[in-house]
């Protein structure tokens, strides 16, 4: 090639890669690498390819812990989604990625680019999105700032899925201190392909033309995601903020139906989505794949403005764009294609044996760098993990030491994280494409019907980043059994999980530690539940001057279920006897009312995996029997929280006594109200039906009836007793304590 | 060519429902003494000619049962 | 009785539309198509849906776009000729944007997207879709929309109501938006084309919590056959 | 008191989804030679003093990472 000048496209200067986020001995691997020094083209593409973001290099080695092969499995880690087979030539593709930092700054746009970007990693495996879930984490609602990234972040979640006709059908809201300043926006996507139509990324067939379709490229996010997402958001913010990309769904939307007809008719060797990174990304790691070349001409690359540097073009993260390989013979119809569905498109390259990533410019080359080098040259760092000997985050109290038994469960009620989120997940279509069977908040898991395959699925999303702050490798264990649970109460088996891993800055031994101890536990559920992990998404650096955040892996779970009529939900009646079921063993360590009082310490109780795993196939089959009205596993509030929420859903309050669990374990009276831990389900119904469950090597009691207007629950020496309409309006008054200040004016 | 500027605002009677979501969130925000507040669209176009200017937002850029419009023109 | 389910660059609900008529119809496979927005042959159709979704992204106005496509101008003549038309969310936007149907629709009062499960109370409208429902019977049907209030000056409005051209009203404590004189579904003078902003088409499985939306898609088939509720 | 109208546009260089919508349906509307159509908001309200509508613009009105904003007053 002809040498490129090193200084044309604006960077010249010896220290950009700096400036770019390459340490001074990344910078010399290249040009080591390269055997000169990379121009400004080359040099922006690697900076961003061998960001955190891109090249995981402080997770990758971590990940490999985790299970990943399973006899459902059709797609693992590697590919946009991973996938599972759900019968009858049927896959699931679902994946959970992150848009953090980009919510941190623009909460509507970054939360709808969220869930537009996730939503093209499903598409991108040839599969139809057929659902949505969210989760969330803000700091606690009593300040401007936290009011107005709820407000962006829900409207920005809805809008997108809405205008998709993507359901949004489950998900999960935690208000936490650490959260404040960077809040956590996760979304995964579930769709459903012919499992022999689905495509994969790697780019196939010397001479076959690479075509990009969609939005036009504009200068989004031109160091947007990867710089965002790989360095510590701070005062100087500001700077960062003209590289907002913007979301536009109704692009998206003719996007989805044009790759659906293009697939259909078999017109492609290979699809991927455009992501961080842009172009650079998924035509480097097309070729990576393939283990092929490829050659893209900037001159070709439909633009929004007209006069943009071949940089620009190529590190773009404009929004709603798609990138296929095409045989030659075929590309005429794939334009056709989509110029039906009023969606821009050009041959921008071809894919080569050469092994080489050549960018041209109106035929003259102005770049080009090995494929191997850019993709997987980067290197992976070992992380030098160390215990924090303290707790390390503040907890302020909100509940007095001396409020009663009554009071507390009020609070609980009403405590942000607890409260009903309603008023948020009724802004989101939860019900478009006439799948929805359960959708949020009607039980603990969605239920999506599938009738392809004679079966429905249920998908379950969860993390709570304060047990996990607690204990890293208990918490995750948790939180992957919570999903399972959430799964079980509708009958429902685990098929594979997807997981996004949002931690702090990971060069910090204590953050190492974090994300070693929880990666470990992952793992450990993963095996004991039999549920691999297909897919996921690794978001570090979400910390502030303030500190980092509680170190949240979010999990997100698909199972199957025969029947979806068969589905327990929440409504319980008069004269229901009511079943405490599993290893439950209540401790307010890492509890909601632990927090309320300002007494988060280190540590949570060790818990066998076996005996949860036990009671949780136990559930599942007897809700499947379809003897089991009411079901919902046990969880942030104790006991006492999950019967009033019951209660609330159905307007019949309960009368108990968790005298058995006393007697079982060793535990306060406060613990058996209140306490949290794994393993405990709370099932309503005919008694006769109940008693069935007993005796088969799952702990198993009767703790009392459902009647009358008020919520009664006993532990030794202490009385809950409240009436369920007070309970209900403690439950509901989260939103106007959010919605105050907010006119909800960007579209 | 011209530079024409479309102001479209809700009919005076019509409850502007974001009008009146930005005057609600006033108080929380600290903004005292500021009132009717109303919101419309703004379309910014460069056409050949003024002639079906006015056409165009009968037809599509306002709605006249819910929309009163005004077109200002710059001649460039 | 086939359908012809129309189908919009952002149209959402179409396939769950074309679902609903699939089931109404008893589930023979003939009984619905999508069709292009660029059609205009809608020959061998004996009835339209107009669905829901986000035509051309709902920008400028919810429907102002979809309305001027080359199947909406078909559709009209479809309906001038008394072809039952049904447009839903969107679709009933698109209707009123093209003056098939009166009224507009407004932002919600509370400007936020809105989605859950609501009652209506049927009207006294005289529509081939209100075949199998009567008046006044409370149904329950979704709802989900963000420009869903329904506004009609007050002449307009006089004769809506005067010529009962009220379909549907969100049943007392359930208009979601702000709709004047609670109304969630009007008719055209000659009852043939319906616009309403719930979605019946979300209420045809047992799965879903309810049944009552199969009623407005049997409605045309049940009078063109004579038959009464 | 002052009435005030705040123009809000999408900054140059972002993407005007509206926009590019609207200008791509005008041809097949019948409308021919518009072109660089661009779609924003107008607020207009009634204000005791000109102080702080800066700030209410930044905090409520606009967004002005990815929204130009200007304020129109006419003193009444
Ligand atoms: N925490 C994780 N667990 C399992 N797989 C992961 C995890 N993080 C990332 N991956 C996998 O690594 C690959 C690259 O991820 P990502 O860069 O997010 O993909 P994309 O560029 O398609 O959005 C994907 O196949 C993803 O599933
Ligand atoms: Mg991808």
């Amino acid at each position: 090639m002809s040498e490129p000048s090193p200084h044309r496209e604006g960077f010249g200067v010896k220290s950009a890669h700096r400036a770019l986020g390459l340490t001074d001995h990344e910078f010399e691997l290249i040009c080591e690498k390269m055997g000169r020094e990379p121009n400004g083209v080359e040099l922006a593409m690697f900076s961003l390819l061998w960001s955190e973001h891109c090249a995981y290099k402080h997770s990758k080695k971590l990940l490999g812990k985790l299970p990943t092969e399973g006899p459902r499995v059709v797609m693992g880690p590697g590919e946009n989604a991973g996938a599972v087979d759900i019968g009858n030539g049927y896959s699931i593709a679902f994946k959970v990625e992150s848009h953090n930092h980009p919510s941190a700054v623009e909460p509507f746009q970054g939360a709808a680019t969220g869930v537009g970007g996730i939503l093209r990693d499903v598409i991108a495996l040839g599969a139809r999105p057929i659902a949505l879930l969210d989760s969330l984490r803000f700091g606690e609602p009593d300040t401007e700032r936290t009011h107005y990234l709820v407000d962006g972040v829900v409207r920005g979640i809805g809008h997108y899925g809405n205008s998709m006709g993507i359901p949004t059908v489950g998900g999960e809201i935690y208000f936490e201190p650490p959260y404040e300043q960077n809040p956590l926006v996760n979304a995964m996507c579930v769709g459903i392909a012919r499992t022999d139509e689905m495509v994969r990324a790697a780019a196939a067939g010397t001479g076959n033309k690479v075509v990009l379709f969609g939005s036009l490229t504009g200068r989004d996010g031109i160091g947007g995601a990867s710089v965002l997402a790989s360095a510590e958001l701070d005062e100087g913010d500001d700077a960062k903020r003209p590289t907002v990309q913007i979301g536009d769904p109704f692009e998206e939307a003719k996007l989805l139906e044009c790759c659906q007809e293009l697939l259909a008719g078999d017109l492609l060797v290979s699809l991927q989505d455009l992501g961080a990174a842009g172009l650079t990304s998924s035509a480097g790691e097309m070729a990576s794949a393939g283990n092929t070349g490829i050659d893209i001409d900037v001159g070709l690359v439909p633009l929004r403005e007209a006069d943009m540097e071949p940089f620009e073009i190529m590190v773009s993260e404009s929004q709603e764009r798609m990138l296929a390989v095409v045989e030659p013979s075929k590309v005429d119809q794939v334009l056709a294609l989509c110029t039906k569905w009023q969606t821009a498109s050009a041959v921008i390259g071809e894919v080569t044996d050469s092994g080489t990533f050549r960018i041209l410019k109106n035929g003259e080359t102005v770049g080009e760098i090995e494929i191997d080098d850019l993709v997987d040259g980067c290197p992976l760092y070992d992380l030098e993990p160390e215990e924090p000997t303290d707790w390390t985050y503040q907890n302020r109290v909100s509940i007095e030491s001396d409020a009663g038994p009554s009071d507390i469960a009020l609070a609980l009620l009403a405590s942000p994280s607890v409260a009903s989120k309603r008023w948020a997940f009724e802004q989101y279509d939860s019900i478009v494409g006439s799948r929805t069977v359960h959708r949020a908040g009607v039980a603990d898991a969605s239920v999506l019907d599938i009738p392809e395959s004679n079966r429905a699925i249920a998908v379950a999303i969860d993390g709570n980043g304060r047990r996990v702050a607690c204990d890293p490798f208990q918490g995750t264990i948790e939180a992957t059994l919570e999903c399972a649970a959430n799964l079980a109460v509708v009958g429902a088996e685990p098929l594979g999980v997807t997981n996004c891993l949002n931690f702090g800055n990971p060069e910090k031994p204590g953050v190492a530690w974090q994300l070693g101890r929880a990666i470990d536990g992952l793992a450990e559920a993963c095996r004991a539940l039999e549920a691999p992990v297909v897919g996921g998404n690794v978001s570090l650096y979400n910390e502030t001057p303030q500190g980092p955040i509680y170190p949240t892996p979010v999990v997100g779970m698909v199972g199957e279920l025969p029947d979806p009529a068969k589905v327990a939900g929440e409504n319980w009646r008069e004269g229901d006897s009511i079943a405490l079921v599993g290893p439950f063993d209540p401790s307010l360590a890492g509890s909601e009312l632990e927090k309320q009082l300002g007494q988060l310490g280190k540590g949570l109780p060790v818990r066998e995996i076996t005996p949860v795993k036990q009671a949780i196939e136990l559930v599942r089959e007897a809700v499947r029997s379809g003897g089991i009205r009411t079901a919902t596993d046990v969880s942030d509030g104790g006991v006492t929280t999950a019967l009033a929420e019951l209660a609330i859903a159905s307007g019949t309050g309960c009368e108990t006594n968790l005298a058995p669990v006393l007697a079982r374990r060793e535990c306060s009276d406060e613990d058996a109200l209140f306490g949290e831990g794994p393993g405990g389900f709370i099932l309503a119904g005919e008694k006769s039906e109940l008693e069935k469950l007993g005796g088969q090597g799952v702990d198993f009691e009767l703790i009392g009836e459902v009647t009358g207007n008020e919520i009664i629950t006993n532990a030794g020496s202490l009385k809950v007793e409240v009436l369920v309409e007070e309970a209900e309006a403690a439950f509901d008054s989260l939103e106007d304590r959010i919605e105050s200040d907010q006119a909800g004016l960007t579209h | 060519m011209i530079q024409a500027r479309v102001l479209i605002r809700p009919k005076e009677g019509i409850l502007d429902a974001q009008g009146k979501a930005v005057e609600g969130a006033l108080p929380a925000l600290g903004f005292e003494g500021i009132e009717h507040v109303r919101v419309g669209r703004i379309v910014e176009l460069q056409a050949e000619s003024i002639d079906r200017l006015e056409e165009l937002c009968e037809k599509l850029l306002a709605n006249p049962l819910i929309e009163d419009y005004e077109i200002e023109t710059i001649t460039g | 009785m086939t359908w012809g389910v129309l189908q919009f660059p952002g149209s959402c609900d179409e396939r769950d539309a074309l679902n609903a008529c699939q089931i109404a119809g008893g589930g023979g496979p003939d009984q619905a198509r999508l069709v292009w927005h660029e059609e205009t042959d809608l020959s061998g159709l004996d009835g339209i849906v107009v669905p829901g979704g986000f035509s051309y992204g709902d920008y400028l106005r919810a429907g102002a776009i979809a309305r001027f496509s080359p199947a909406m101008t078909a559709v009209a003549d479809f309906a001038a000729a008394g072809g039952p038309v049904l447009g839903i969310c969107n679709g009933f936007q698109v209707l009123c944007e093209s003056g098939l149907l009166p009224g507009a629709l407004l932002t919600n009062e509370r400007t936020r997207f809105i989605c859950r499960q609501g009652d209506l109370v049927v009207g006294e409208a005289d529509s081939p879709f209100l075949t199998g429902l009567e008046a006044d019977q409370t149904i329950s049907i979704p709802f989900k929309h963000q420009s869903g209030r329904f506004f009609a000056p007050p002449e307009l409005l006089d004769r809506i109501e005067s010529n009962n051209q009220v379909a549907f009203r969100y049943a007392p404590g359930h208009n979601p938006n702000g709709s004047v004189n609670d109304i969630a579904g009007v008719t055209n003078e000659a009852g043939n084309v319906l616009g309403l902003m719930p979605h019946p088409e979300h209420a045809v499985e047992a799965f879903s919590g309810s049944t009552d939306g199969l009623a407005i898609f049997q409605g045309p088939a049940l009078t063109a056959t004579g038959g009464a509720a």
